[in-house]
């Protein structure tokens, strides 16, 4: 069945350019020291460290699944960066180059992937919520919890605004929709980061839209942009904007960001049944970390060493990331019923109580040899 | 100090005493605001508390719950209304996988104390969707406690105690009792109130229990009332979940028989539930299994039929009259 | 909180003024006969009756709700004539007008709201689906079959299409924004017919959202139009061109019927406790019926004999609603258990014996004088 | 002629059988297309029917649901993938308000043979939302049959009998006894199978009736083959919704004893109705009250404690040991 789709290229906000050259933008003025730029560099280096490394501890059978952000560091360390201490993000499961920026410990994200927890970190602590699986919700979330901003006073300059990452995917769910109204009719202070990373598992963008997603937002009353995923200067940009203007109650925004998943969908994933090889190799042009060393190199902002000290770092990032993640200790098995309810529930503290007696009867049965 | 409240303006008056109480308590809903709810039991909310801690939200259920999760993460106290409960469904995912998990998951760092208020149940003559029990799936679910009302009393106290609770609370109104009236003392203190999970004895008797909850409770005094020929023990669970299971197993010890009646469907419903545990737990003291009287397993019927769709007054009494005929 | 809204005025199209003046749209020009104007008028004053009627019947208790659509009588005979033969609609609760033009008996209509069905016509008779309650799960159906449409090359010419009606309300549901999803991304022959009564019960549109609706269609990719929802032309004319573009292939689109609801939600509403009647003055000068009527008199095209033919069509037909209503049969105890599946099925079938060894245990208990 | 079939393999070609004999049939969802699937239960359908009859939809579950209606409507067989257990929830209120009561609603006038395939259950070390065993919530749906399979045979019948069947069905796969292999004869009728509606004794036995369905049959008919002391018969329920009760009370009635084992939580679980419903019916045949094993009442826990959470062999023994221990 034909299907009519726009062919209208939309702007795409970008400072760097694959090749490494910055060029400014009128709406997008950054002001950013050459430290802070190594220090994006840096971040780059080590997330994607982090999820090499998760992806290897997959293979070694560590963990039981991991969804590498390969290909997605500059949107997530730009729009991570953009981030204050006030401010909250609501990460949905592949948001690890953001978690690196709000502190959560790799071996609290790898926790979960490991199977240990189906959490990991203190939200509060961090200002990042927890990971969020189903497709979505979290878009909600993000939306009440910049409603309750709203009504704690909290906007202005010191005040707080919210993020909510989401893939191209998500935005076909009627809860992401939803949310865009919510957000929307309350002007709540809240910034819609999609990663459109090209692909929802299998599934290419053209099966959730046939116009590219950062339009969607204008339909609600809202305004959409479209910036360079790969670009971390531009992300970082373009996310400062966005949640400024949240603070300073001009209410909601998305940002399209446009990337690509360079790895599989997940450790459990085979996109060669899917996709070509062609497009892999047609953004490993655009890498977000090789524009940046390009730009850095070539600018004099960073020398060899500078390199040569973050790719050490790297490495021992990694070493920490492995004795890490096998340390991990096992829940228990009465972990099970730990925190089901926040206050006190006869009906669970019984099934405890009897599923310990049931343990305890094989510690004698073991002594007696018996089943 | 008593006044004479209706369940529906015990439930208003309880919403009230909490917003007063706490500021972090929220009010949201469709037509919640200067409606006052389709049955008006957030009347006047708006009025005295404003338009930011009354939300009249859009017309989306799934973004209530979902909203109200992030409020409630944000440190607030969101009681959500659900206009009827066939209007539930689309908010069955944040319900379930969020709501409900969202303490679990985080290791108990979350608390996430969102209480859903959800009319529930027929006999009001009204179109499709608007009578439907679905407590089953909610006593279904871990991580929810679930309540119900059966009069005006509890109406005002169970209200403020699962606004209290840390817990998602679903609390469900027996909506065509909403007009019944009684005395209610409201002065004693929240803590001098029954505890929400505590089920209760209606109406004491020697021969045969009779659980029932929210709308089917009045249903379930009549009968006993009705049945000259038996002493009928009622029990108003109150808590759907979790179950007090001592209050109903020891008063099965005692009359070694039991019949429960919802308005529910039979099959999977909590009576099913209610069933299975009493008979493992008081299987010598049953001398007839446990007769369960509900809800056929069909849809809701179109009002003109739901007088025979609803167990009443005879239906319960035919349920007592087989568990002594077994 | 406040709340930016949109101040610039969306573009109304619409061919007869409130005053009753013609003007032609170059986008939508209208191939009509004086006949079928005067059917239209007929149309409108037929469903007004019939609506009132039905208000009057539910007062006296012979219906247990009804739902009324004083004020969107041209929104809903416009886009309902525009429809043919072949093509689907998919109704909310409130599209009596659109009932009417596809053939539906007024007294199913009242059937269901009598509480003696929970649907109440054939929907493959009339190209008209049953009433939906659960708001915005239609829009879904529609986008489906529109879906089937497509697979069975039932498009062109000859073809059909399908429209689905919703209320500003519905949205802001999930369902209805996933239909927009799945219709674009498969380009189905689905118009999206949005009543824009500006209330849904209590909430003013400003709940749902901060923008004219109409604008929610170009974020999914497909164009969206508001059409004055009182001018019948308008609404036929711009219904007559969706339904064309989708039966030619060229995908779905949205229409805001920009109208009023000039009664209560239902019969169990007050509006009084939510808005002022200056509201309602305001929307009585641009009465649907008032403007085609002060038309068709102006050019002479129709006398005073047609509209008092009308008017007593109108008396026949309020009679004839009033004595089918009061004759509808209650159903009887056991087609509770009626089709509830389309195959055999032991378990209801012995709950439907068990119920009928009960009601005639009655029946001998009766008898006996029992209780 | 008979071929070896992992029970994947036997849903795939059974939904290649069902294209092949009637266009109407389509499959949709997420991945189902070139992927074939996350678990490659549609594989190849994609290349062999094209993307017309193969959709790869949008990510959205009440889209999936709600479009199949509209298509069952305009006269398809739409056969929908929810991806895992965790993600149908976002479908409830087209399933159950919708789908479920569509037949009914049009006075039997409009037919909704949509068929919903849901990978269920734990056992394969996943994160959250991808373990769920949510049955208990569709039997308690008027409206809706409910299904599951434990071995290639039935895999393959059964989703033909499935498509064919003029009622919504829900279909559950065992995803963790995907790979279990096992003789089909392929080259039989469809009518020939054995009707989707009824258990199946799959070990004969004298002392305890054990009930199971899906994954736990396997962990069932290993536990019988283990416990030396007793004759365990062991069902295979096959449905869900309707339940064969026929074929289960004739067993409690001869060996007194019940056991029923699933991987849902126990509490309003499908135990709870079947334990239910089974003392009703054989009150004087039990011995002892029927005993249910199950998940429990908290929420699916990380993977690394999911050995605890399911039932396995130990606690089905437990459970059998408890009936006669009782
Ligand atoms: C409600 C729901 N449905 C299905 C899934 C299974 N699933 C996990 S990830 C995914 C694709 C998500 O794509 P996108 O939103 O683009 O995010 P990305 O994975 O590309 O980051 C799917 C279908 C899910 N997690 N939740
Ligand atoms: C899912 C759902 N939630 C709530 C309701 C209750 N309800 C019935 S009509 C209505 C308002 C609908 O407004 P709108 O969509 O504008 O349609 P209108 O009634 O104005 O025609 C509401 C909230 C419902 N029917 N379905
Ligand atoms: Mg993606
Ligand atoms: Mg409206």
């Amino acid at each position: 069945m034909p299907v009519t789709t726009s062919h209208e290229e939309p702007e795409l906000i970008q400072l760097l350019t694959p090749e490494g050259e910055f060029k400014e933008h009128p709406d997008y003025p950054l002001d950013i020291s050459a430290e802070e730029m190594r220090g994006l560099y840096r971040d780059l280096a080590l997330v994607r460290r982090l999820d090499t490394e998760a992806v290897a501890l997959q293979r070694q059978g560590e963990l039981g699944l991991w969804a590498s952000l390969l290909g997605q560091e500059a949107a997530q360390v730009g729009s991570g960066r953009a981030l204050r201490p006030n401010d909250m993000a609501f990460p949905s499961y592949r948001e690890h180059g953001v978690a690196w920026c709000r502190g959560v410990a790799p071996k609290d994200l790898l926790a979960l992937f490991r199977g240990v927890t189906n959490g990991g970190w203190n939200p509060d602590d961090h200002g990042f919520h927890l990971y969020t699986i189903v497709i979505g919700t979290q878009a909600l979330h993000a939306t009440g919890y910049a409603m309750g901003i709203q009504r704690d006073g909290a906007l202005g300059e010191d005040g707080s605004a919210v993020i909510v990452y989401f893939g191209d995917g998500a935005t076909s769910q009627g809860d992401t929709n939803e949310a865009f109204v919510y957000a929307a009719v309350n002007n709540a202070p809240v910034v819609f980061f999609c990663q459109n990373n090209q692909w929802a598992i299998s599934e290419p963008l053209e099966r959730q839209s046939r116009v590219p997603l950062y339009r969607r937002a204008e339909g609600f009353g809202f305004p959409g942009v479209r910036v360079d995923g790969n670009d971390v200067l531009a992300c970082l940009a373009v996310t400062r904007a966005a949640l400024h203007n949240a603070r300073e109650g001009q209410g909601p925004s998305l940002i399209e960001a446009f990337t690509y998943r360079m790895g599989a969908h997940t450790t459990s994933d085979d996109p060669t049944r899917y996709r070509m090889s062609a497009e892999l190799e047609e953004w490993k042009a655009k890498d977000p970390l090789l524009r940046l060393h390009t730009f850095l190199t070539r600018n004099g902002l960073a020398d060899e060493a500078f390199f040569a000290a973050v790719e050490e770092e790297a490495g021992r990032l990694g070493e920490r990331i492995r004795t890490e993640c096998r340390a991990l200790p096992d829940p228990a098995p009465l972990d099970i019923f730990h925190e089901v309810y926040a206050e006190p529930h006869h009906h669970i503290d019984r099934q405890r109580a009897e599923f310990a007696d049931y343990l305890a009867s094989f510690e004698g049965a073991d002594a007696e040899g018996g089943r | 100090m008593t006044t004479k409240l209706t369940i529906g303006k015990a439930i208003n008056e309880g919403l009230r005493r909490a917003m007063e109480d706490d500021p972090k308590v929220l009010v949201m809903g469709e037509d919640v605001g200067r409606l006052g709810g389709v049955f008006r039991v957030t009347d006047g909310l708006h009025k005295d508390f404003g338009a930011d801690r009354v939300i009249d939200t859009p017309l989306a259920e799934s973004g209530i719950i979902g909203t109200a999760i992030g409020l409630a993460l944000r440190g607030y106290r969101p009681v959500c209304e659900i206009q009827f409960d066939g209007f539930f469904f689309p908010a069955t995912n944040q319900t379930f996988t969020q709501l409900a998990k969202m303490h679990q998951r985080s290791g108990g760092r979350l608390r996430l104390p969102v209480v859903l208020r959800i009319p529930y149940g027929g006999g009001i003559g009204a179109v499709e969707h608007h009578s439907e029990s679905p407590e089953a799936y909610f006593a279904h679910t871990a991580g929810l406690r679930v309540v119900t009302v059966a009069n005006p009393e509890d109406a005002y106290w169970m209200v403020q105690q699962a606004i209290a609770c840390d817990d998602p609370v679903v609390f469900f109104e027996p909506k065509r009792r909403y007009w019944d009236k009684a005395d209610v003392d409201t002065t004693r203190s929240l803590t001098s109130a029954a505890p929400m999970g505590a089920a209760r004895i209606a109406r004491p008797g020697q021969d045969v229990t009779l659980v029932a909850y929210g709308p089917m409770v009045k249903t379930a005094l009549q009968a006993a009332e009705a049945d000259t020929d038996h002493s009928v023990e009622v029990i108003d669970l109150r808590s759907l979940s979790p179950i007090d299971y001592d209050t109903v197993c020891s008063s099965v010890r005692r009359t070694g028989r039991l019949v429960v009646a919802h308005e529910a469907p039979v099959s999977s419903g909590l009576g099913a539930e209610i069933a299975a545990r009493v008979t493992e737990e008081c299987f010598y003291h049953l001398e007839a299994p446990v007769v369960r009287v509900g809800g056929f397993d069909t849809p809701y019927p179109p009002s003109r039929l739901e007088e025979h769709y609803l167990p009443d007054l005879d239906r319960v009494l035919d349920g007592v009259d087989r568990t002594f005929a077994f």
